[in-house]
């Protein structure tokens, strides 16, 4: 059954990868066939698991043993439990949605059938991430959809940006995954175990040392997954990729994997206050960075990714509070993963309507254009901001609520951010839809095939129920409990007045948007004398060129160096040697001088050498 | 002491100097179309008969008085021509070892078919070079079969001088073995005037070598009163510290290193190996070193075993010296001839560490190691003398790129015997150099072993480089041709290249041999 | 008998191949393939029989050799020398069908010479694992050397004869320090047993005092860091692969260089312990460096070839620190990872050969959107690379994980410098993918980078199936490496490390 | 008389005759130096005889006479061939083998 959930799609990308050309006709429904099985078994399972009483709702199951060195033993395990299932479903559903809306999408492309197959793949390694029953299986999942990304990132391969910008993807989360090499090794060397339920059971024996770094190497990890602060340099070139890649890897799931991991080991939060707090810490870095540079992008994908970044920020953060923000954190992903799927659905069915063009300098009034893609996306705008009753709205709320809880500033950084949401949101929405035309000659916006706009539709219901179902029909937090433990809000700010706060705070950010994007003439070009803040923000806050400045040109001019050392150095000293020893020969051939006088005075000399040795001895 | 002589126990030593008193009869009295034949028939029935003699010999008196001594067959121990000759076991074997070396050599000397203008040997030695009458004898293909006599002589001499066991019949053998090499170095058919030259030097030096070994001797009998080594032995515990007798060791030391050709009496080697027929080379490069380091074994094992920490430190520094110089100036060498000769003064260095090791173990490894080494150099040089261009043998190392292509029989063979000397395993002289660096760290002389391996770590360099022009140059213009020989030189590469082989492969038996030979006797 | 009968399958076949005249080039082609499967095969077979339960030498044989040096020729192997002999002769009949048409190329060397000497070649690499006497081990250590040296002096690029001495020289030089260390060991065993000996078991019985064991160590690990090749003993290697046909380099680097690593397991540690311990920490070190240096040096290259061959350099960095770290997981993951490496980079040899013979170049900077015109060549290129940088789901992960959890649990401070060696693995991987994959191809690539034919493809697809299947069912090899390697943690005296907190009941810790 | 004298003497001899062997040029004085040190050897025989008291000594003189005079005929044979060719007797100018 649950192998099943993995099988699938994985037999999905297999079939087409191997199948090659012969696959072409059919690809794209075999993967898409693929995705959506995998998703009725999810929801099979789930039903199954409301059957259950919340504690055995759990599953596990054993497949094989993978490795057995010594006593470092890791099962091929899978467990499906609530908070798993949850991640079953969305990145099932969504992915199956996504599947459907490339269809379209890709029609055009000639290698759609790899693309298929590479959605599969990914889906595949995202479900076995969310399935493993041990953080070393967890490991091959978190890899595998970091290959998946980058095969999808830079799956225009003849686009030289869309190159560098999937090897940037790949290499970056390795630096990532570092942290969680080094968390499952810590892991192995404090409880000789790496199974979620044994390091949940021997945790609290561990020592606080170990359980801080543990928790700082997992914050490693996900920070590189999940683009957070400071290693989220990769997410905004990762928009180089198609469309719907955005949308399924780089919005609703991947970049989620991290809150995933943080929540999956609360074990070792719980215990480790540092390890906590430096969680939160950077969460709240992330989402007001992230937002602050999706105010200046005119790129509207790589707004959306700054959105992303700050967004889960908000989960991070959440994350970070402990058991009370565990299941907000899950709840606002959740939510997040359908309205910003949408989002970026309706981002792709703009382009797909004007050639490709990402600048939205280049848009403006395609609510006439295409209406059902404004619609949807103006929903997704009203979930992410934080209307209620939009989905955003509940999950969002949540966090703020009990960041406030948490701290003061923490408070404020969230309210901010929800603030600058609204604002960047707003202004996406106004230069979008709204306005005046400012599309380039040639272009004729038009609305997308059905097959496109269906599954935007279908996300639309998302970002207008999808929160409040989760909340009152699913009850997740107390959903959530058997795994993530009992959340106490023990709260002093009430939301009665928080709520309030919130919304003025995010019409202030709209309205502000809306009086400069949607009253005021957008300029074609992007004005060039701009504040500091703006040029700051442009440049994704200059995280790449503090990259550039710190690892890349310093390695590279060490890498030089070592090449000339190893040639001039290494090889240069033996070949010195060498050359010495044929120096030798050169000079000692000479006292070869052909004169017999002068073999026999060496012979003399040599008699002489002789006597002195012996003599020598004898004193 | 009885004054007898054991004409059986000598028979080799007298069958060859016979032979080659009846060689010279024939040059004195049979016809010249007969000489060549009857002569070949003489040499090469005299070795037979001789290595028949000494193999029966051996094992009879072996299975005779073989007294099993501390789990060693202390071999045979015979004192003849009132104690002057020394039949054991490692005397034997250097005779048998120098009769097969003498046999293959006879080949290479017998060879006719190589050079078109017949042997390797001038028409006439007497005739001045370039001159009209050499033109005339050379046209009319007469060939000296007077190097016969000369060959057998020298193998007598080489025959007796592992064997001597006083310094006067040291002495006189040396002599008889070097005269006949003197005058042969000096005869080859071609490039006259380098053999010549080569003969004059090694004649000089050598006749300087010897003086130095006679007067070392001499001082040594003022001291001693004998030259019989046993009574030396005896003689010397009792005054150990006598200048006079330090001096004595020197000098004698002096005139035997220069025989192997040791630094730094090892000068004459590259010039006389370049410049001598080739031939002559191979079975003197061989032959020599292997008398040459039987008597010094014996001298300094018999003699002046009771004193071997005063003259120890002396092989030490001689032998650091001759591997390193040996191997370094053979880097740069540009004609295979003088490579090989610089290589065989590494070798000579490496042999040195087993005699320094003074014990049971050095003296059998060694034994091993020439036997290994004679046959690779006869093979080398036999192949050498068979890569020719139009004015004669090409020894110059360009001529050589590219044999492999042309030949490529002859120059794997070729190779095979450069690995040999380079010692990779598989080849004999990989177990050669085993024994010997075993006997060494065992004998406690281990940072000889250690100079040892750094200078074959050179050596592996020329041997290489060698096969680098044979098999991964393209050939040129100039690249020499290889002649098809006699069969006496097939049969010499073909022996020599399978002794090679098996003493790498199958060493168990020769090592038993030398082993069972045991110790000399005093 | 058996190991015996393993070896002379290619013995003979490579006479047959001797006595077949020079023209008939396809039948020597074949001959040379057929043998070389059924080698494979019967490796495969003798593997497969090996007992799991028993750690020490299996399918031992012994005949006197050469008594006076107490030599004998004994073979045997444990699970470590059963995979590896396993892995190169499945390396080498994918090598032959890969080098198919390499040997016409060279205007030296012939098709039959050219596959007598691979034969010969599998032959010393079956000896070299499989010989349980230490000369007989050091005569294979050897004697590899010259078919190798032909096969890079004869059909190499233009560079050649000197790759081919450099690479003679090395092994050379390091293979006489060897000796003297082996001499030492014959002596010792001399001193302590009263006859020398040079059996594997006997040696591991003598009781060397510190001292001499850590004199006779440099000479055995010289030998070893040379061949293997450890940083700074490394520099022929580059040269040695860039200029060899593309199926040498990768016997060079898939197994003959395993011999290095191969030796510190069998021998180094057993026979020295004290000594491994002495030196442990600075080998640790040296392998850290290498780990790095490899990796940036590969950054840095130019060359296809060579970026590989440094690659490797960094691989065998930790392969080494997992052997010096002495821990069940170090151990078995450097042992696995010498199968993995063996395949992953005798792959990524034979796809960049594919590259390179069809561009008439080795240059990264002459290639580029080759994915545009062989997708395929692209893909398979890309899997060998992602092997290589050790990804997830392939063998070589499984291998270098291991590794450096054993280090870990050792060596907090190496593991952690180690971990960040798979950064930079990501980093010149995929940074030599997107400069000769991605991008719009140029007119010579157009022109000449056809897509990966029938026969190419055979002869890569079995090791990457063989690494993945390996990343997915591990303990396939791991249940074989593992009782060879509690063996080995017996000779040098160590148990793994107890975790600190409870959970060390499960599993068998020691 | 002390016997060492002669030995002495002897000693004086030889070294005088290898200073010969390396000073002068002609090939014939060199090929007398080197005969005079074989003297030197015999006359260290000589006295070491009379002084031991074994007539060894005297014996082996005899010996080395006769091993001279071979020497002499195949040193003078080399000699005269090497001044046919080259019109020299100068040991200096047969120096083509070198290095």
């Amino acid at each position: 059954m649950t192998a099943a959930l993995i099988g699938l799609p994985l037999f999905g990308a297999t079939v087409l990868l191997l199948g090659g050309r012969r696959t072409n006709a059919w690809g794209h429904l075999f993967a898409v066939a693929m995705s959506a099985s995998a998703f009725f078994v999810g929801v099979a399972t789930f039903v199954s698991m409301l059957g259950r009483s919340s504690e055995d709702r759990a599953v596990h199951q054993h497949l094989f043993d993978w490795i057995a060195v010594g006593s470092f033993h890791v099962p091929f395990d899978l467990q499906v439990d609530q908070l798993s299932i949850a991640f079953v479903l969305l990145i099932t559903g969504v992915g199956t949605l996504i599947h459907i809306y490339s269809i379209g999408y890709m029609s055009h492309d000639e290698n759609r059938r790899k693309f298929f197959a590479y959605l599969n793949l990914f889906v595949a390694a995202m479900l076995l991430l969310v399935l493993a029953n041990n953080y070393f299986l967890l490991y091959v999942g978190w890899e595998g959809v970091g290959l998946a990304s980058y095969l999808l990132i830079s799956f225009w391969q003849h686009k030289p940006s869309a190159a560098v910008a999937g090897k940037k993807a790949f290499v970056v989360n390795r630096v990532g995954d570092v942290g969680l090499s080094l968390a499952v090794m810590l892991m192995f060397v404090t409880f000789g175990t790496v199974t979620f339920d044994g390091v949940a059971k021997e945790a609290s024996k561990g020592d606080s040392t170990s359980l801080k770094l543990i928790g700082f190497a997992l914050l490693l990890a996900a920070c590189g997954k999940s683009a957070q602060f400071p290693l989220q340099s990769w997410l905004l070139d990762a928009m180089e990729g198609p469309t719907p890649v955005s949308a399924l890897i780089h919005a609703a799931t991947m970049v989620t994997a991290g809150v995933y991991l943080i929540v999956r080991a609360h074990a070792i939060f719980d215990l480790s206050e540092t390890a906590r707090t430096a969680v939160v810490v950077i969460g709240a870095i992330t989402l007001l960075l992230g937002a602050f540079i999706g105010t200046a992008k005119d790129d509207i994908k790589k707004g959306l990714a700054g959105s992303t970044m700050s967004q889960i920020g908000y989960m991070i953060l959440a994350a970070g509070l402990g058991p009370v923000g565990y299941v907000f954190a899950i709840f606002h992903l959740l939510t997040h993963g359908m309205f910003k799927a949408g989002l970026f659905l309706g981002a792709g069915s703009v382009m797909h309507g004007v050639n490709d063009d990402v600048n939205m300098r280049h848009y403006g009034a395609l609510r006439t254009a295409m209406k059902i893609t404004y619609v949807t996306f103006g929903l997704g705008f009203l979930a992410i901001i934080g209307i209620p009753p939009f989905a955003g709205f509940w999950s969002k709320d949540e966090i703020i609520h009990a960041a406030f809880g948490q701290n003061i500033f923490i408070g404020l950084a969230t309210l901010i951010g929800a603030g600058v949401t609204a604002f960047y949101m707003t202004r996406m929405m106004a230069m979008t839809f709204f306005g005046e035309a400012r599309w380039e000659k040639g272009v004729h916006p038009h609305e997308s095939p059905l097959v496109m706009t269906a599954p935007m539709m279908i996300l639309a219901v998302g970002s207008v129920f999808g929160g409040m179902a989760l909340k009152f029909l699913g009850n997740i937090d107390s959903w959530l409990e058997p795994v993530v433990g009992h959340a106490n809000p023990a709260n002093d700010v009430s939301n009665t007045i928080l709520i309030p706060v919130t919304l003025a705070v995010v019409l202030a950010g709209a309205g502000y948007a809306w009086v400069t994007y949607g009253q005021r003439p957008v300029p074609v070009v992007a004005p060039a004398e701009v504040s500091l803040l703006t040029r700051a923000a442009r440049n994704d806050a200059y995280g790449d060129a503090i990259n550039e400045a710190v690892f890349m040109r310093p390695g590279l001019h060490l890498t030089r160096a070592l090449v000339w050392f190893d040639s001039k150095g290494i090889d240069g000293f033996i070949a010195g040697l060498a050359g010495f020893i044929a120096a030798l020969s050169a000079r000692g051939r000479k006292i070869q001088n052909g004169y017999t006088r002068s073999y026999a005075l060496t012979m003399l000399g040599g008699a002489a050498l002789i006597a002195f040795v012996l003599f020598l001895v004898r004193l | 002491m009885k004054t007898s002589i054991e004409y059986a126990a000598l028979a080799p030593i007298e069958i060859l100097l016979t032979a080659g008193v009846l060689s010279i009869l024939i040059e004195a009295f049979v016809p010249r179309i007969h000489r060549r034949t009857l002569q070949l028939f003489l040499v090469f029935g005299s070795i037979v008969v001789a290595f028949g003699y000494l193999v029966a010999s051996a094992t009879q008196i072996l299975n005779g008085n073989a007294s099993v001594t501390g789990g060693q067959t202390q071999g045979i121990r015979e004192l003849a021509a009132s104690g002057s000759v020394a039949i054991d076991g490692p005397g034997l074997f250097t005779q048998g070892t120098l009769l097969i070396v003498a046999f293959i050599g006879a080949m290479l000397f017998a060879e006719r078919s190589v050079d078109p203008q017949g042997d390797a040997f001038a028409a006439r030695a007497s005739t001045l070079p370039g001159s009209e009458d050499e033109r005339q004898f050379t046209a009319q293909g007469w060939t000296q079969t007077e190097v016969w006599p000369l060959f057998l002589f020298a193998v007598g001499g080489m025959l007796l001088f592992p064997v001597s066991n006083d310094l006067l019949t040291m002495f006189v053998a040396l002599e008889v073995l070097s005269l006949p090499l003197y005058l042969l170095a000096g005869m080859a058919r071609r490039r006259r005037l380098l053999s010549q030259e080569a003969s004059l030097k090694y004649f000089v030096l050598g006749a300087f070598s010897s003086a130095f070994f006679l007067f070392g001797s001499a001082l040594i009998y003022s001291i001693a009163g004998s030259v019989e080594f046993g009574t030396i032995a005896t003689a010397l515990t009792n005054t150990l510290q006598d200048p006079i007798l330090l001096a004595g060791i020197g000098l004698i030391a002096v005139g035997l290193l220069f025989k192997v050709g040791a630094v730094p009496f090892h000068q004459w080697t590259p010039d006389v190996y370049q410049g001598s027929p080739t031939p002559l080379v191979a079975f003197m490069g061989a032959g020599t070193k292997i008398a040459a380091f039987g008597a010094l074994f014996r001298t300094f094992y018999v003699a002046f075993g009771g004193m071997r920490w005063e003259w120890r430190p002396m092989m030490w520094v001689v032998a650091i010296l001759t591997m390193l110089i040996g191997s370094i100036l053979a880097v740069t060498q540009s004609d295979i001839k003088r490579m090989l000769a610089y290589s065989s003064v590494a070798h000579t260095g490496f042999i040195l560490i087993a005699l320094t090791a003074t014990s049971p173990a050095g003296l059998s490894s060694s034994l091993f190691y020439l036997l290994a080494y004679g046959f690779t150099t006869l093979g080398l040089f036999a192949v050498v003398s068979i890569v020719r261009d139009s004015s004669g043998e090409a020894t110059h190392l360009s001529q050589w790129a590219g044999l492999g292509k042309k030949s490529p029989l002859v120059a794997s063979t070729f190779a095979l015997f450069l690995f040999a000397l380079a010692g990779i395993p598989l080849t004999s002289g990989f177990t050669a150099k085993f024994a010997v660096f075993a006997a060494g760290v065992a004998g406690g002389v281990t940072p000889l072993v250690i100079v040892a391996v750094i200078s074959s770590a050179i050596a592996a360099f020329f041997y290489a480089r060698v096969v680098v022009l044979m098999f991964f140059t393209p050939e040129n213009e100039n690249t020499a041709d290889v002649v098809v020989p006699s069969y006496f030189t097939k049969v010499a590469i073909a022996v020599s290249a399978t002794a090679t082989l098996v003493l790498g492969i199958a060493p168990q038996p020769v090592l038993d041999a030398v082993v069972n030979a045991g110790l000399f006797v005093r | 008998m058996q190991l015996t009968t393993l070896m002379a399958i290619p013995l003979i076949g490579a006479v047959a191949i001797l006595v077949l005249p020079k023209a008939k080039e396809t039948l020597i082609k074949q001959v040379a393939l057929v043998v070389s499967i059924i080698t494979a095969a019967d490796a495969v077979r003798l593997l497969v029989g090996l007992d799991t339960n028993n750690g020490g030498i299996q399918l031992a044989e012994k005949h006197s050799w050469i008594p006076s040096f107490g030599i004998s020729w004994s073979l045997g192997m444990d699970g470590i020398a059963g995979l590896l002999i396993a892995m190169a002769t499945i390396l080498v009949p994918l090598i032959i069908i890969a080098g198919w048409f390499d040997a016409e190329k060279s205007e030296r060397g012939s098709v039959k010479e050219f596959f007598t000497l691979i034969l010969l070649l599998e032959v010393c690499m079956i000896g070299v694992f499989a010989a349980t006497d230490l000369f007989l081990f050091y005569v294979f250590f050897e004697v590899m050397l010259v078919p190798v040296y032909f096969l890079i002096g004869r059909f190499g690029g233009a560079q050649r004869s000197y790759a081919a001495m450099k690479f003679l020289l090395y092994s050379l030089v390091g293979g006489l320090f060897m000796l003297a260390s082996l001499i030492g060991v014959f002596i010792a065993s001399i001193h302590e047993l009263g006859h020398g000996t040079f059996d594997f078991t006997a040696l591991t019985g003598l009781h060397m005092d510190a001292g001499t064991q850590k004199v006779l160590f440099l000479g055995f690990f010289f030998a070893f860091a040379v061949k293997a090749p450890m940083v700074p003993f490394h520099t022929w290697l580059p040269d040695a692969a860039a200029e060899a046909t593309p199926g040498t380099s990768a016997l060079l680097v898939g197994v003959l260089d395993k011999v290095g690593t191969f030796g510190m397991i069998r021998y180094l540690l057993p026979i020295f312990p004290d000594a491994s311990h002495y030196y442990a920490p600075f080998i640790i070190v040296l392998a850290c460096i290498s780990i790095f240096y490899g990796a940036l040096l590969a950054i840095g290259q130019t060359d296809m070839m060579r970026l590989v061959a440094f690659s490797s350099v960094s691989h065998f960095g930790f392969i080494v620190l997992g052997i010096f770290v002495f821990t069940s997981q170090g151990l078995s993951g450097s042992s696995f990872y010498m199968v993995n490496h063996g395949f992953s980079t005798g792959a990524l040899f034979l796809v960049v050969g594919y590259l390179a013979s069809r561009r008439g170049s080795k240059k990264i900077s002459d290639f580029g959107g080759v994915n545009k015109v062989a997708p395929v060549m692209a893909g398979v290129f890309l899997i060998s690379g992602l092997s290589s940088l050790a990804l997830p789901g392939m063998s070589s992960f499984v291998s270098e994980f291991l590794v450096l959890i054993g280090t870990f649990s050792q060596n907090r401070w190496a593991a952690n410098i180690a971990t960040v060696g798979i950064v930079l693995a990501a980093f010149y991987i995929l940074w030599l993918y997107q400069r000769t994959m991605t991008g719009e191809p140029s007119e010579e690539v157009k022109s000449t980078v056809t897509e990966i034919n029938k026969r190419e493809l055979v002869a890569v697809v079995p090791a990457l199936a063989l690494i993945v299947a390996l990343g997915v069912f591990p303990q396939a090899a791991l249940k074989i490496i593992n009782p060879a390697v509690k063996q080995v943690q017996k000779y040098v005296s160590v148990v793994d490390p107890a975790p600190a907190v409870g959970a060390a009941t499960q599993g068998n810790g020691s | 008389m002390n016997p060492n004298n002669y030995l002495i003497l002897a000693a004086i001899l030889f070294t005088i005759g290898a200073f010969g062997v390396v000073i002068r040029r002609n090939a014939i004085i060199v090929f007398m130096s080197v005969e005079m040190m074989l003297n030197a050897a015999n006359l260290a025989f000589a006295s070491a005889a009379h002084t031991t008291g074994s007539l060894d000594g005297q014996v082996i003189a005899f010996f080395v006479m006769v091993v001279a005079a071979a020497e002499v005929v195949v040193g003078l044979a080399i000699i005269v061939t090497i001044f046919r060719t080259r019109r020299s007797a100068s040991i200096d100018e047969a120096n083509l083998l070198k290095y």
